[in-house]
């Protein structure tokens, strides 16, 4: 069954519609890259999909629940989860409590008012483990704004996946990463759970090759294709308007 | 290790000294007597609270600095207008510089709080200018040696319905429980004289328009009854004359303003002609008024307002009083001489009853053209509490 | 009939000058970002100053001028001194505003001493009209003339002039006005200035429906003038008016008709806004 | 949190602190320790807004107000209706400021930023003109009066109100040091940084606001019953905005975020007004406001920051990056 059905889903600021028509599904394990031209409201649609934004049309399942209604935490412990364009992380915070804070979002510890933040000790050792997969264990103590921009990429995937999300939104992970850096995060996305579904969006075109199986190519509001990358690159209509500009 | 010890050591001497430094620790003639004064040098009664002050200072100047031959010691705190630190400032007076009595404060909040405590600790409190009846019915060391503020409203009502000739009046007060005691005293005389209140209204403090209230009153009674306060008065005064209200004005008590020729003067001829209670007039021709006008003008170079000379009379029945108990009488014998205490005064005759209310004489005057509080009557009014209540007469 | 009339006339003559003083509030906060606590000080430091000096020299309009600019050069003493390093930082802003407005009051009291001061009604407009059993002074007209007139100036400089453009720009995006090259720097003095000028000016003739001024004018003139803020919006001449005369009618109606329950309009206008049009009547969302 | 030797240092300041001022009633006379209760008093309130103010960033002006709900419940229950014992008295008023505090929590958190502090001030000065107009329960302009020492079934001198006043501020800041250091408590600094992050890792941010606010209510309440009990009066004027904004200064004298730099700010403001209007009761406003700007000038973050950097700087001779948590 899938993880998440969108159907005719639609956003507008005021006249300004940025979303026209987008609907598609996501099947459990699928790792599916969200292409398209600037501005044509990939992050809108992310923002949509998450619930930080709500749609002015259409609806949205997860797991099979309506949550086009649900507000972003909901969704969160339905098993959704996201990352930012913009690192968006608690630069006052260590690390340490910045991947502990994110592991407590889902968690019922979150409304514990007595108990030490940094007693729980399985809570403790996934945090090292998350901070070892993306070798930062030993800056665990640093603040987050003492970090290069690289590290706060890896900091900001592990925010998103440490909830152990079964829908895993990414948008543009490897935004200003170097060629190393980005292998590094391919692999990272690579060894998550089997079942964790992924939607990335992403520039690159053999980040998304090396990652993606399925392509979905929004074009000012709409999905405009749907299928495996040699599919979308045998499109005409895409090639046309889209990989014409990418490719190199 | 070692350098962190010594460290540790001065942090802890420097705390030390931080917390015990007192500035009280002044050592003070063993035998001496010590009056206490409580005055609101700061806060909204400021411009009064000083008045009452320099009016104590001239008292304690008059006594020569001794008390049959003890030397006096009159060490005076500032309340600020605010019950909190008066609390702090009497707890201080009392405990730590072992006053015998206190004189003051004003501020009708400050007197109600302190007296639980004045009980408490055995200590008279001879207030100025006057207390309110819940403190005085429930305080049993507060003396108001001034009668209370209905006491001193209630002549003003007499006079305006049986000299005045008024039958009705309509009433706008400071929405302050000293405004509604003072109120309610007017009315009580009024009343008792067949006259009758039309309509009552509270302004809000800080209110500084106060057409909307002079104007719902309509001009349909033949007086205007006011008790506004200290600045209220300005913004009061100026609408009142602004509007050309035909209602003259009368005011239980003037509030600290038109008893005193030097608010008059900003206030300018909005004034004339109102009618007003004050606690006490540098032109009331009593004993030792004349001498006390002048040892004021001396030193300060301005007429006694009636709270300086409310402040003169109380600091004299403080000292009195310890005269008429000895000095090394105990504090129930001290309040024994207050209750039982004589004396003639810049107030007139003045005697305490036994519910600690004085009986004095109040001058009411009118503001002449020339700005000056002229007493066109007197009166003496008797308070006497009647199962919980007071009951107020005038003594013929 | 004339109860009222009077009633809300008094309450459009305080809140005209209400409007003068939050005008320049609004605008300060909403070009600089700046919670300018002291504005209230500033109407106090004018009207002290700028009355004595009428009271001295018998001309009002002179009076009006000193008032207004030492105003201005206190504001421009705090802005200068202290504010320009805090811009942003609200709390900061608030922190030295609010102690100024202690220094500045505290300094009156020095210099004026305790007692209330009376405003200046020139004799020429000393005459007064007769409303009904009451008679209403020509000064107090003069003064809800001034306000009104001044409402379309100020409109008319925001709406209508390059320095109003400007300004208008720097309250939108002050980023990207930076980026097409206007400088705020200067423009945000100038409004500072000008904004505690006015008030100054506010204080001198204010004082006269104020029934004088005192050393808490500063406390309650702010607080009165936030109210305001709020009501209008941030940055609206024509919100500040609408929310001033709003606030003043109806806290004069409510001391006519509702006696003590006056002392709830400010507090319950504020809140009502604020839950029902958080940016205020004229604000933009 | 390795805990070494530096570690135990850091504490050390906070001991001999609370040692002295266990001993303090042996030497200072009865009007400092009556300042010293004020202190512990209003440094308690200073600390519950802290919890709000500087660990959420929601600027609330209307403490005073929630200190005040809570005093005069007590003074209400306590000369209205006789009901004095403390350990009933005491659980219901708190009670009482929790809710105002739901309630106005429910208002305001429409908002943020300035406006919160707008709206929050609005709703401060209503409660204290409720309590200004309602002459029948609050006793009008006068408030309530002749409020007993709390009756715990001992009778107080001013020095056994001072302990217990001590006592009560101690436990309620330790429990607050707790509840901050809670996850819960973490919460609120991750919305304090960055609130849409939160929400996207399945907080519910308004919730977490929420109940910080009541929690900080009943806070103050706390402080508002022991001021009550220790002035034996409550007036409109101590609930109204300008007590609001004392508490706000204190917070951010002391330093916003830190906790017990409330009580610092606090103890620093009466300090000063205390000797100062010893010497010159006419120029303290001056003085005071002078603070602040140099408190804005000198010490900005506040003051316990500086003297954790300080002391870090004292017990490690290389600095160490200064820990305003600790202390």
């Amino acid at each position: 069954m899938e993880v998440m059905k969108v159907k005719s889903l639609a956003k507008s600021f005021g006249g300004l519609s940025v979303l026209t028509d987008v609907s598609f599904e996501l099947k459990a394990g699928e790792k599916v890259a969200l292409i398209g031209p600037n501005g044509a409201g990939k992050t809108t649609l992310i923002n949509v999909l998450n619930g930080l934004l709500s749609p002015s049309k259409g609806t949205i399942h997860l797991l099979g629940k309506n949550v086009t209604k649900r507000p972003p935490y909901d969704r969160v412990g339905l098993g959704l989860a996201r990352s930012f364009q913009v690192s968006s992380l608690f630069p006052g915070l260590s690390l340490f409590e910045n991947v502990l804070m994110a592991l407590t979002g889902v968690q019922k510890t979150r409304y514990r008012m007595l108990r030490s933040f940094v007693s729980f000790r399985d809570n403790n050792q996934r945090v090292r483990e998350l901070l070892k997969s993306i070798d930062l264990l030993d800056k665990q103590d640093l603040l987050v704004n003492e970090l290069s921009h690289g590290e706060k990429r890896r900091l900001e995937i592990v925010l998103s996946i440490s909830s152990r999300p079964k829908l895993l939104l990414l948008d543009e992970p490897n935004a200003g990463l170097d060629g190393a850096e980005t292998a590094g995060l391919i692999n990272f996305i690579e060894d998550l759970p089997e079942d964790t579904t992924t939607l990335v969006v992403a520039h690159d075109i053999d980040f998304i090759y090396r990652l993606c199986s399925r392509v979905l190519v929004l074009y000012y509001g709409k999905i405009i294709a749907d299928g495996s990358c040699e599919e979308i690159q045998a499109d005409q209509k895409v090639r046309s308007i889209y990989l014409g500009t990418e490719i190199k | 290790m070692k350098g962190f010890v010594r460290k540790q050591v001065v942090v802890f001497a420097v705390l030390v000294l931080a917390l015990s430094v007192s500035p009280f620790s002044s050592a003070q003639a063993a035998d001496a007597i010590k009056i206490g004064g409580l005055f609101e040098l700061t806060g909204f009664l400021a411009p009064i609270g000083k008045d009452a002050r320099q009016g104590a200072m001239v008292a304690i100047e008059q006594a020569g600095g001794t008390l049959m031959g003890r030397p006096l010691e009159f060490i005076t705190e500032d309340s600020a207008t605010d019950v909190p630190t008066s609390m702090d400032k009497m707890r201080k007076l009392v405990e730590v510089n072992k006053v015998r009595i206190i004189v003051g404060p004003i501020f009708g909040g400050s007197q109600d709080a302190m007296g639980g405590y004045a009980d408490k600790m055995r200590v008279p409190v001879i207030t100025i200018p006057s207390g309110q009846n819940s403190n005085i019915l429930k305080n049993k060391w507060t003396f108001s040696a001034a009668g209370t503020d209905e006491s001193n409203g209630y002549p003003m009502g007499v006079y305006a319905a049986e000299k005045l000739g008024y039958k009705t009046a309509t009433t706008i007060g400071s929405d302050f429980e000293a405004g509604h005691e003072f109120i309610r005293g007017f009315a009580l005389g009024f009343e008792s004289k067949g006259g009758k209140i039309l309509q009552q209204q509270w302004y809000p403090p800080g209110t500084t328009n106060m057409i909307p209230y002079l104007v719902a009153a309509k001009n349909k009674a033949d007086c205007l009854v006011t008790w506004w306060p200290g600045r209220d008065a300005f913004a009061g005064f100026k609408q009142y004359q602004e509007l050309n209200i035909k209602m003259p004005i009368v005011q239980p008590e003037d509030g600290g303003i038109t008893g005193n020729p030097v608010a008059n003067k900003h206030l300018g001829n909005a004034v004339v002609g109102a009618h007003s209670t004050v606690l006490y007039s540098y032109l009331a021709k009593t004993t030792g008024n004349k001498e006390f006008v002048a040892a004021y003008k001396k030193k300060y170079g301005v007429l006694p307002s009636p709270l300086a000379g409310a402040g003169y009379v109380s600091t004299q029945i403080a000292m009195e009083a310890i005269k008429k108990a000895g000095p090394d009488s105990s504090q129930k014998e001290l309040k024994k001489a207050l209750i039982g205490l004589k004396m003639d005064t810049i107030h007139g005759p003045l005697n305490f009853n036994q519910w600690r209310i004085a009986t004095y004489t109040t001058p009411i005057v009118k503001i002449s053209p020339e700005l000056v509080p002229e007493i066109v009557a007197q009166y003496r009014v008797i308070s006497e509490v009647v199962n919980g209540k007071i009951k107020y007469s005038l003594e013929d | 009939m004339d109860v009222a009339i009077v009633s809300i006339l008094s309450g459009i003559s305080s809140g005209v000058v209400l409007f003068l003083v939050a005008a320049g509030l609004s605008f300060v906060l909403g070009l600089m970002g700046i919670v300018n606590i002291a504005h209230g000080a500033m109407v106090m430091t004018g009207a002290y100053a700028g009355i004595n000096v009428a009271k001295a020299s018998g001309s009002l309009i002179l009076g009006g001028l000193a008032g207004a600019l030492l105003s201005g050069l206190v504001a421009l003493l705090l802005e200068r001194g202290f504010l320009r390093n805090l811009y942003k930082l609200h709390l900061e802003q608030i922190l030295v505003t609010f102690g100024f407005v202690y220094i500045i009051a505290n300094i009156h009291l020095w210099v004026y001493g305790a007692w209330p001061l009376s405003a200046y009604v020139p004799p020429s407009l000393s005459g007064s009209v007769t409303i009904g059993q009451f008679s209403f002074s020509v000064f107090r007209i003069v003064i809800i003339v001034i306000g009104i007139v001044f409402c379309p100036i100020l409109w008319w400089v925001q709406d209508r002039t390059k320095i109003g453009a400007i300004i208008r720009a720097g309250m939108d995006d002050p980023e990207m006005a930076a980026v097409i090259g206007i400088n705020l720097r200067p423009i945000n003095i100038a409004v500072f200035f000008t904004a505690a000028c006015i008030a100054g000016f506010a204080g001198v003739i204010g004082a006269f429906p104020l029934g004088g001024v005192n050393l808490g004018l500063g406390q309650e003139m702010i607080f009165m003038a936030i109210a305001v803020v709020v009501v209008g919006g941030v940055g609206s001449i024509q919100g500040a008016f609408t929310g001033a005369l709003l606030i003043g009618v109806c806290t004069s109606l409510a001391g006519t008709y509702l006696s003590k329950a006056a002392i709830f309009v400010p507090y319950f206008l504020m809140i009502a806004i604020l839950i029902f049009r958080p940016q205020g009547l004229f604000g933009k969302s | 949190m390795k805990f070494n030797k530096g570690q135990l240092l850091v504490f050390t300041p906070a001991a001999v602190l609370v040692i002295i001022l266990v001993v303090a009633p042996a030497w200072v006379d009865i009007s400092i320790l009556s300042l010293l209760t004020k202190i512990l008093i209003f440094g308690l309130l200073a600390m519950s807004l802290d919890v709000v103010f500087g660990y959420i960033g929601l600027w609330s002006f209307c403490h005073a107000a929630l200190f005040g709900v809570a005093a005069y419940a007590n003074g209400i229950l306590i000369s209205r209706f006789d009901i004095t014992n403390f350990f009933l008295v005491a659980p219901l008023s708190i009670l009482a400021a929790a809710v105002a505090a739901a309630f106005l929590a429910w208002i305001a958190l429409r908002m943020s930023g300035i406006y919160f502090l707008l709206i929050t001030l609005a709703l401060g000065q209503m409660i204290f003109s409720v309590a200004f107009v309602w002459r029948k329960i609050t006793g009008g302009s006068q408030g309530l009066i002749n409020i007993p020492y709390p009756d715990i079934g001992i009778d107080f001198s001013s020095a056994g109100f001072y302990y217990f006043t001590l006592i009560i501020t101690l436990l309620c800041g330790i429990a607050l040091h707790r509840f901050l250091k809670s996850p819960f408590g973490y919460s609120l600094q991750g919305i304090r940084e960055n609130e849409t992050r939160m929400i996207a890792l399945g907080f519910n941010t308004w919730r977490h606001k929420f109940i910080a606010f009541v929690v900080s209510g009943a806070f103050a309440g706390m402080a508002g019953i022991l001021y009550t009990h220790y002035n034996g009066i409550i007036m409109p004027r101590g609930v109204d905005m300008a007590a609001s904004g004392l508490i706000v200064i204190m917070v951010l004298i002391g330093g916003a975020g830190t906790l017990w730099g409330g009580l610092i700010g606090a103890g620093v403001i009466y300090m000063l007004s205390y000797y100062v209007s010893l010497v010159t009761p006419e120029r303290w406003p001056l003085i005071l406001g002078a603070c602040f700007v140099a408190a804005v000038i000198f010490a900005r973050g506040g003051i316990y920051p500086q003297l954790c950097r300080l002391w870090n700087r004292v017990i490690t001779p290389k600095s160490g990056p200064a820990n305003p948590e600790e202390g």
